[in-house]
């Protein structure tokens, strides 16, 4: 381990249930850190999850060798399904940024944290303060590829787009580098699709 | 010992393959090990396997003891545990011939577990089994092999437990060559383990031998010489079936090789299975 | 997956695929083992790359077959490796205490997991110090590496095979659940530094040769087979030539010479790191994971203004007795966090120069210890000065 | 001869039938219209009783007896009351029959009693050459001697006529040669003797001291008188030759004579005792050298000598051994009554040693082997099993006579030199012949010895005859059988156990431990013969050459159907099997160190 | 006394030379089945007859022989020396045992080319030694017997479907060289044989006779060779490591040739050396190792 400075950090949740290709998209996002120079750490919830599960990737980052790899501070959350919310919107600092597929928040497009309602998720022990809900439909649109299950793929172009932390061709790159072969078109489609999904909103911190 | 390798002497001496210097062995008056010993080395010679490429691994008991009386690489591990190290051996050095002698307790017992997935692998090393019914090192134990009813220190009102069948399990387990010998028939217990050392595969060979001093005494078996001829007459060779009313048929064993198949051998399965991985294929 | 060429030298690994890659850098070419969470993917890999470079890997019916296995594989001169948790690493303590006896390098992982029994097969935990250092029956000399990081346990990977190696003994690398699974960006190229060793080999007059001869470093040559020399290898008590003895004068020459080769070869075999511990006044000792969250601790504690510092026992046993008795000596406070109930604590205690305090900080519910947890209290400890 | 069981078809009188010596003595007891039958199975008398067995059973009781000594006292019994009776058994038999032989000589015969003796010169199975001749005389009973089949049942016939004339029991003599031979015999009518029954005349029929007194003087009488009926023409007949020389000669040694000097002058005898005194001295007042030609013993010779006859004989015939017509050619070249004869085809390789030896699947083999690897002191009894002393066997250390064993072995106890295991080892025919009295004495006495009685369920060494553990009578039919087990039982023998004999290991262990045991101990080693009184055959071993190391322990059983092979080694010759010879016993299995013993196909397990 | 008659009847009968046929062989070979056959013969034809032989220990491997002596009056029971016409053998050594019996200038031995070995020719088991079984090739036999026939009867009869059928093969060969009328040797052979057996005997028989009746047989078999020597005469060293042994008696209980012992401080022993074969058995079951055989070559004689 290097000299402690984790300067640039950033630490990053994919979170969902079983099936959702959470992990794979972990490890796409660290791939796309690296690309961009980071030193990423990631890791994953390791129980067995099937489809429904509680289910998440975490991914630290920084410019050296972060000092601690697990997440404890979250910059960016992706949610992909309500049961995921509760464990991890305790974590999220201040300011941080959250995107949760449409379905989740029905309605809404994007506000505070606190203005949304996501079905069955209590807020009340959440400091809600200046996080704010990016509300996209990741899976209509993986639907609208013919493949729900690259809604992954869409939120991490999504994320790309939102958080402006990384580039966009490292996220590309590293959909298809990590991403099953086969279906290259399909993935690069999806981040793609979800690249442009935010239509400017993207936040800047 | 310098003449090690290829050149055999002409005529053979046994005690050429043998660490004199810790003769006479520790084993008892008149254990059948001894014979088993002998018919392993002498194999070993007619095969013109070298001390050098023999590799021998025992486990624990008495059967165990064995591997220090040999020159040759000699492993003497913990018990039950003989044919791990063996397979470890030999998956790393194939160009050994890897012996694995061991007990009735320490391979059946203990060691059963290691002695199933050994056949199953069947991995090309020869395990000898000296089976004599009992744990001797230990004091004269019930083992997995004592017979119903037999007296041992912790049977003191005859075995309850019935035995098992080694042989069987061996082949049920998959070791493509199952034999089994008594001490008495020495050269055929000799012929046996060289067809076990030359067949590609897992050899298992059950000897059956005698322990006098702590079992046969304790179970009135008699002197070690009637030990080895009750085993003669205890067995069940082919040929006796129905030519006569079996009339001596204690043990009823049967011996020689009592199952083969031409399965492939492990190391040979392991390479085909990876040969598009390893390097020397790719070229 | 991570891809060997694209991007050059830096790469994301998990940490048990970086541990697979350090043993086969190491010159691991035979690797046993028997499944069990959370070290299986070690088992993966090796069983993926080691037809790759020439070597085997063999599934084994259990742990105890697994480090049978190795060590035979050992003894017929090829380095050799097993990955377990803490079950399956306590079934592995006989074929330890063999391997001590016997003097057989080999490597064993143990992907530490939460317990007793069967525990919490996931969640990490850092359980089985004791059980590295004390788990087999018998004095025995033991050596166990505790990697920080992804690449730390490539780093030692290498470094466990060489002294695994070069002092005949076996070497235990304890790993974090949550280093195993983690994935983190490393450089392969600049995380291949140390040249690597091998076992001293036996060479010379046949007829001479003691398989367990006095050394200088303690260490005696080992035979190979089909070498010639044709030796007897056995876990009972043996004399110098190998065969089993009772003999009291010998049985303590030759136990004297393998409790003492650690000490002579302590230069090698010691590893740790520090920092901020100039001026110490709370002295956090911490190992694997833990000592990851202890370094942002300290960091932020120094951010703070509180002076507090950081030892990092890397080599865990034998464990750096000598700089945590300076560093202890100096600090007012030594803080033990651990994902245990204490036990490098009690040792430490014993180390102690002084009966100052050594406070615990110990977690047993499966989740690992938070930054702010040392932090809060490092804080505590300087709000008592 | 084991189509004894059973009556078959007489022959009719007045027929030519080509028969065996024994047969023509059965057929002279059945035309003498005998009622009573006995014997004890003995080489080479046991035809005489089994081919009796073929006659209808309400002509005449054939019966095997215990032992020769009951068998005439069950004929004695008969002729007592009124029947005529014969007994038939070998010269030996005569030994154990003797002591009635002796005083029922005083008594006399109510009805007519024959025994039909036969003699074993040249011992071709016996235990001696004695010469029933010599019992004749001291019995004081009358001997015949017919020289072939026609005269086996013509002097068979007679004997009964001149016991019940002369009132005195009558040896018939055969040899091995005469009881079998083969020739034309020409039949007779069975005939009518007068209907008796017992007589009471105790000082005649119950043998006290006093009345012995009162019948010895009578029997010497009677001795006279028999001596001048042997000389009448009939018996004692002159054959007119050419030359001074004169032959006298009986029996086979007649038939010999004939062949090489046919034109002689020849007296020939057919009732050689009481001697025919008036008969010979006749004889050799018309001759001028007189040559006596007789097997064995110089009965004749002597006898003359006795009289003052001048007389040669033995001077140029041998006292051993059976003749021929080499051996009397050569006595009377010796003689100088015959030139030299041109040499014969000379042999020119010594003849191959071909020794009896157990039978392929014998049960004794195993019995042996147990005795040798006890390295006991073995004392032997009369039986196939007698061939265990020899080589390779070599188990047995002694052997007398019938019955001997048990006697012997606690006499070695008494003794009490001895160091090893002592052992008494007998077969079942021969315990109840004469074994229990001894094994009862062992009892009374407590020897230490253990008794290994070899049970083949028959009278093996005569061919398979029945007896009173087996369950049937001569004539097959079933019958109480004894329990030998209950029986040594019985005598009070508390060690006793009973191994199959085919079981090697556990025989050995059941002698070892009879051996161990203070007191007698008895191992009854049970297996049927293999031959007799059926084959028993099982499915063939082979020898997997390959496997064979050439050690050759399996010749150790001394079993006929192993040999050599063609195969060296090591400088030794592997062996093999007859299959046709094999019994499929598998003792050779069981002693094989090397596991090289097989079924053949047929004799695998299905 | 009516037996008196009798026996002058034939007093004195008209000299005939009467035939002599030696039928010889092993125990079980069926040598009183053969002679039966030729009694019968001389039944149908009215010949006086004389068969002689010896049972008892005769059958238990031993050796069989039957004189068979027909003509118009016979006296002695046994052929003498140097009068038997024909010695039929069934078995090769048993053949040239009786070789004296022959007549020197006309006698004809038919001998089945089979050898049974004794086991008393197998007992000699001292490296290099020889078979008991001694024999005589053909060549050396014709020269000093007038007549040979050597058949392999027992090829032939295992060919017609009966090993046993040996010795009507035999009879058929006799057959050949006898006046009977062939029918008539037929009807005996059926009568004397057991009934199941009639077809493959009679087939035998025909084999046998068809066989000698040829002009030239065309192939003859070849009867026993003698043993030659096929291995030297080895010695044997047997050594014993008295400070390995541990007197457990194995080889003094398993050595076939009895020549081991322990002795006073029980330690094995070579108790005769000149019984030792070197067989090795002591050696394979020795569980100390203490014993070795040595094999070494023959010392040459000068």
């Amino acid at each position: 381990m290097g000299a402690s400075a984790d300067r640039g950090m950033m630490e990053i949740r994919l979170s969902g249930s079983g099936g959702q290709g959470l992990v794979l998209g972990g490890r796409i996002l660290a791939r796309a850190l690296l690309l961009d120079g980071l030193c990423v750490a990631q890791s994953q919830s390791y129980e067995p999850t099937s489809r429904g599960g509680l289910c998440r990737a975490d991914v630290v980052a920084a410019e050296s060798t972060p000092d601690h790899p697990l997440v404890g501070e979250l910059d960016l959350l992706v949610l992909l399904d309500p049961i995921a919310a509760a464990a991890s919107l305790e974590l999220l600092r201040d300011e941080a940024l959250v995107l949760a597929d449409s379905s989740l928040a029905d309605g809404f497009s994007d506000g505070e944290l606190a203005d949304v309602y996501l079905p069955g998720v209590e807020l009340a022990d959440v400091d809600l303060a200046d996080i704010k809900v990016h509300s996209l439909p990741l899976y209509q649109t993986a639907k609208r590829l013919g493949a729900p299950r690259v809604a992954n793929i869409v939120a991490l172009g999504a994320l790309t787009t939102l958080a402006g932390r990384w580039s966009q061709e490292a996220m590309e790159a590293a959909v298809l580098e990590e991403a099953p072969r086969r279906s290259s078109d399909l993935n690069l489609q999806a981040v793609r699709l979800g690249l442009a999904l935010p239509e400017g909103q993207r936040v800047a911190r | 010992m310098t003449d090690s390798d290829s050149s055999l002497p002409a005529s053979f001496d046994i005690r050429d393959y043998l660490r004199t210097d810790l003769f006479p062995h520790f084993m008892c008056v008149g254990c059948g090990h001894g014979i088993a010993l002998r018919c392993l080395l002498t194999a070993v010679h007619e095969l013109g396997i070298s001390k050098d490429e023999l590799a021998v691994v025992s486990g624990i008991g008495c059967s165990g003891r064995i591997a220090a009386y040999i020159d040759a690489n000699t492993l003497h591990v913990t018990h039950g545990r003989p044919l791990t190290f063996a397979s470890g051996l030999k998956l790393a050095r194939p160009d050994l011939t890897v012996v694995v002698v061991t007990g009735d307790g320490d391979c059946l017992s203990i060691g059963g577990n290691h002695l199933i997935h050994a056949c199953r692998r069947n991995l090309d090393i020869t395990c000898l089994m000296l089976n004599n019914e009992v744990y001797g090192m230990t004091g004269g134990q019930v083992s997995p092999t004592t017979d119903e009813g037999r007296y041992t220190t912790t049977t003191p009102l005859g075995n309850h437990e019935p035995s098992f069948d080694a042989c069987s399990i061996a082949t049920a387990a998959g070791a493509s060559l199952v034999g089994r010998e008594i001490t008495f028939q020495a050269p055929a217990l000799k012929n046996l383990i060289v067809e076990a050392i030359s067949h590609p595969g897992f050899g298992f060979v059950e000897v059956i031998s005698d322990c006098t001093e702590i079992y046969g005494r304790r179970n009135d078996l008699g002197s070690s010489t009637e030990m080895i001829l009750s085993q003669k007459s205890g067995m069940r060779p082919e040929s006796y079936g129905g030519a006569l009313d079996q009339p001596f048929r204690p043990g009823n064993w049967q011996t020689g090789v009592l199952s083969r198949s031409d399965r492939e051998e492990y190391a040979a399965a392991y390479r085909r299975r990876t040969r598009s991985a390893r390097p020397e294929e790719q070229t | 997956m991570a891809s060997d060429s694209s991007s050059g030298e830096r790469q994301n690994l998990q940490g048990n695929v970086a541990c697979a890659l350090g043993a086969i850098a190491a010159g691991c070419r035979f690797y046993a083992g028997y499944p069990i969470t959370p070290s299986s993917e070690i088992a993966e890999q090796m069983a993926a790359r080691l037809p790759k470079v020439d070597g085997v890997f063999v599934q084994m019916e259990d742990e105890i077959a697994s480090i049978g296995a190795i060590l035979g594989a050992s003894v017929g001169g090829v380095k050799s490796m097993t990955a377990t948790s803490g079950p399956g690493f306590s079934l592995m303590q006989e074929g330890l205490g063999y391997a001590s006896q016997a003097e057989i390098p080999c490597v064993i992982i143990d992907v530490m997991r939460g317990g007793p029994s069967t525990g919490m097969p996931t969640r990490p935990s850092q359980g089985d110090v004791m059980q590295a250092r004390w788990g087999s029956h018998g004095d025995r000399p033991v050596i166990a590496l505790a990697p920080a990081s992804v690449g730390e346990v490539f780093e030692q990977m290498l470094r466990a095979f060489n002294l695994s190696e070069t002092l005949r003994t076996p070497v235990v690398v304890l790993i974090d659940e949550a280093i195993a699974h983690l994935s983190e960006t490393i450089d392969l190229s600049s995380s291949m530094p140390t040249p690597l060793a091998s076992r001293k080999v036996a060479t010379g007059d046949v007829a001479g040769f003691l398989p367990y001869a006095a050394t200088d470093d303690g260490v005696p040559a080992m035979q190979c087979p089909g070498d010639g020399y044709r030796s007897h290898m056995t876990g009972l008590t043996h004399g110098e030539d190998g065969f089993p003895t009772q003999d009291p004068a010998t049985v303590e020459r030759v136990m004297r010479q393998l409790l003492g080769k650690l000490d002579r070869n302590m230069e090698q075999i010691e590893c740790f790191e520090t920092l901020e511990c100039d001026d110490v006044d709370v002295l956090v000792v911490a190992y694997g994971i833990t000592a990851r969250a202890a370094r942002r601790a300290v960091v932020s504690a120094r951010e703070r203004g509180l002076r507090a510092g950081l030892l990092r026992p890397i080599t865990l046993w034998p464990f750096p007795e000598r700089r945590f008795r300076e560093l202890a000596s100096s600090a007012n406070t030594v803080l033990i966090p651990e994902m245990n109930a204490g036990q490098l604590c009690v040792e430490l205690e014993r180390l102690c120069p002084h009966p100052g305090p050594v406070v615990r900080l110990n977690r047993i519910d499966g989740e690992c210890i938070s930054p702010r947890q040392i932090l809060e209290q490092i804080e505590k400890l300087h709000a008592h000065d | 001869m084991k189509e004894a069981v059973g009556a078959v078809e007489v022959p009719d009188a007045g027929e030519r039938r080509i028969m065996m010596g024994n047969e023509a003595f059965a057929r002279g007891i059945w035309e003498a219209g005998a009622r009573v039958a006995t014997a004890y199975p003995g080489t080479p008398s046991t035809e005489i009783l089994q081919n009796l067995g073929t006659y209808p059973p309400e002509d005449v009781h054939a019966q095997w007896a215990t032992n020769e000594k009951v068998a005439l006292d069950v004929a004695i019994g008969a002729a007592l009351a009124g029947v005529r009776a014969a007994t038939a058994m070998k010269h030996v038999g005569l030994n154990v029959a003797s002591d009635s032989l002796m005083s029922q000589s005083y008594m006399g015969v109510n009805a007519g009693l024959v025994l039909i003796v036969c003699d074993d010169p040249g011992i071709h199975s016996s235990q001696n050459e004695q010469d029933t001749r010599l019992f004749g005389r001291l019995a004081q009973v009358p001997v015949l001697e017919p020289s072939d089949a026609q005269e086996a049942l013509d002097l068979t016939r007679l004997a009964f006529e001149i016991s019940e004339e002369f009132d005195t029991p009558v040896i018939v003599r055969s040899t091995t040669r005469l009881s079998h031979t083969r020739s034309p015999v020409r039949l007779g009518e069975r005939s009518k003797p007068p209907e008796r029954s017992f007589v009471n005349d105790s000082v005649k029929n119950v043998a006290l001291p006093a009345h012995a007194r009162i019948r010895h003087p009578l029997v010497i009488e009677r001795e006279a008188r028999l001596g001048e009926y042997a000389s009448s023409p009939e018996l004692a007949r002159v054959e007119k030759g050419t030359g001074g020389l004169g032959i006298v000669t009986l029996g086979s040694a007649y038939t010999y004579v004939k062949e090489v000097l046919p034109e002689a002058s020849i007296l020939k005898l057919g009732m050689p005792l009481p001697l025919p005194e008036r008969a010979l001295r006749e004889f050799s007042d018309s001759v001028e050298r007189v040559i006596v030609v007789e097997e064995l013993e110089p009965v004749i010779e002597q006898a003359m000598c006795a009289l003052g006859l001048a007389v040669e004989g033995k001077a140029f015939f041998p006292r051993t051994g059976e003749f021929s017509p080499e051996r009397v050619r050569a006595g009377l070249q010796e003689a100088g009554v015959l030139e030299p004869r041109p040499e014969a085809v000379a042999l020119p390789i010594d003849p191959l040693p071909r020794p009896p030896v157990l039978c392929a699947g014998c049960p004794h083999m195993s019995s042996y082997m147990a005795m040798r690897a006890l390295g006991a002191r073995v004392m032997g009894d009369i039986g196939c099993y007698t061939l265990a002393a020899l080589e390779p066997l070599s188990a047995i250390d002694s052997c007398v006579a019938m019955g001997c064993s048990i006697g012997l072995a606690a006499g070695v106890a008494k003794a009490g030199t001895e160091t090893r295991p002592i052992v008494a080892t007998l077969g079942d025919s021969t315990f109840l012949h004469s074994g229990i009295p001894p094994l009862i004495d062992a009892v009374y006495n407590q020897a230490d010895i253990s008794v290994l009685i070899l049970d083949n369920h028959t009278v093996a060494m005569t061919g398979g005859q029945d007896h009173a553990a087996t369950g049937r009578t001569l004539r097959g039919e079933p019958t109480h059988r004894v329990d030998l087990e209950q029986l040594v039982r019985a005598t009070g023998v508390e060690w006793v156990r009973k191994v199959d004999s085919y079981d090697i290991a556990a025989l050995y262990h059941a002698c070892r431990d009879a051996t161990e045991y203070t007191g007698v101990a008895a191992v009854l080693s049970d297996r049927p013969c293999v031959l007799d009184p059926v084959k028993i055959q099982g499915p063939p071993f082979e020898v997997e050459a390959a496997g064979c190391t050439a050690c050759q322990a399996c010749m150790n059983l001394s079993c006929p159907a192993i040999s050599w092979t063609a195969e060296i080694m090591d400088g030794r010759h592997k062996v093999e099997i007859d299959p046709i010879g094999c019994m499929g016993c598998s003792l050779c299995v069981q002693v094989c160190p090397s596991d090289c013993i097989r079924a053949t196909a047929n004799g695998a397990n299905a | 006394m009516s037996a008196s008659s009798r026996l002058s009847d034939r007093a004195i009968a008209p000299q005939a030379t009467p035939t002599n046929v030696l039928v010889v062989g092993v125990g079980g070979q069926g040598v009183v089945m053969v002679s039966r056959v030729l009694a019968k013969l001389c039944e149908r034809n009215g010949l006086d007859i004389k068969q002689s032989e010896v049972h008892g220990m005769a059958k238990r491997g031993g050796v069989v022989f039957s004189h068979v002596r027909f003509g118009e009056r016979v006296y002695s029971p046994t052929i003498p020396e140097g009068e038997a016409d024909i010695v039929l053998a069934m078995e090769w050594a048993e053949g040239l045992r009786w070789l004296p019996f022959l007549k020197r200038e006309s006698g004809g031995l038919i001998a089945d080319t089979q050898r049974i070995v004794p086991p008393f020719s197998c007992r000699n088991r001292k490296r290099g030694a020889l078979h008991g079984y001694q024999t005589m090739g053909l060549e050396e036999l014709e020269e000093v017997v007038a007549r040979v026939v050597a058949v392999d009867a027992t090829g032939v009869a295992s060919e017609v479907g009966n090993r046993r059928a040996a010795n009507t093969v035999l009879l058929g060969v006799l057959s050949s060289m006898l006046d009977f009328d062939p029918s008539e040797w037929r009807e005996v052979v059926a009568e004397v044989v057991p009934p199941k057996t009639i077809e493959a005997n009679l087939l035998g028989f025909e084999r046998g006779r068809e066989w000698a009746l040829q002009e030239t047989r065309a192939e003859l078999p070849t009867p026993p060779e003698p043993e030659r020597p096929t291995h030297a005469a080895d010695r044997v060293e047997l050594e014993i490591v008295e400070a390995w042994c541990k007197g457990c008696d194995i080889c003094v209980k398993v050595c076939p040739e009895r020549c081991l012992e322990l002795n006073g401080s029980q330690v094995a022993v070579l108790r005769d050396p000149a019984a030792c074969s070197g067989c090795r058995v002591c050696e394979w079951l020795c569980p100390d190792l203490a014993i070795h055989v040595r094999i070494l070559p023959a010392q040459e004689e000068h």
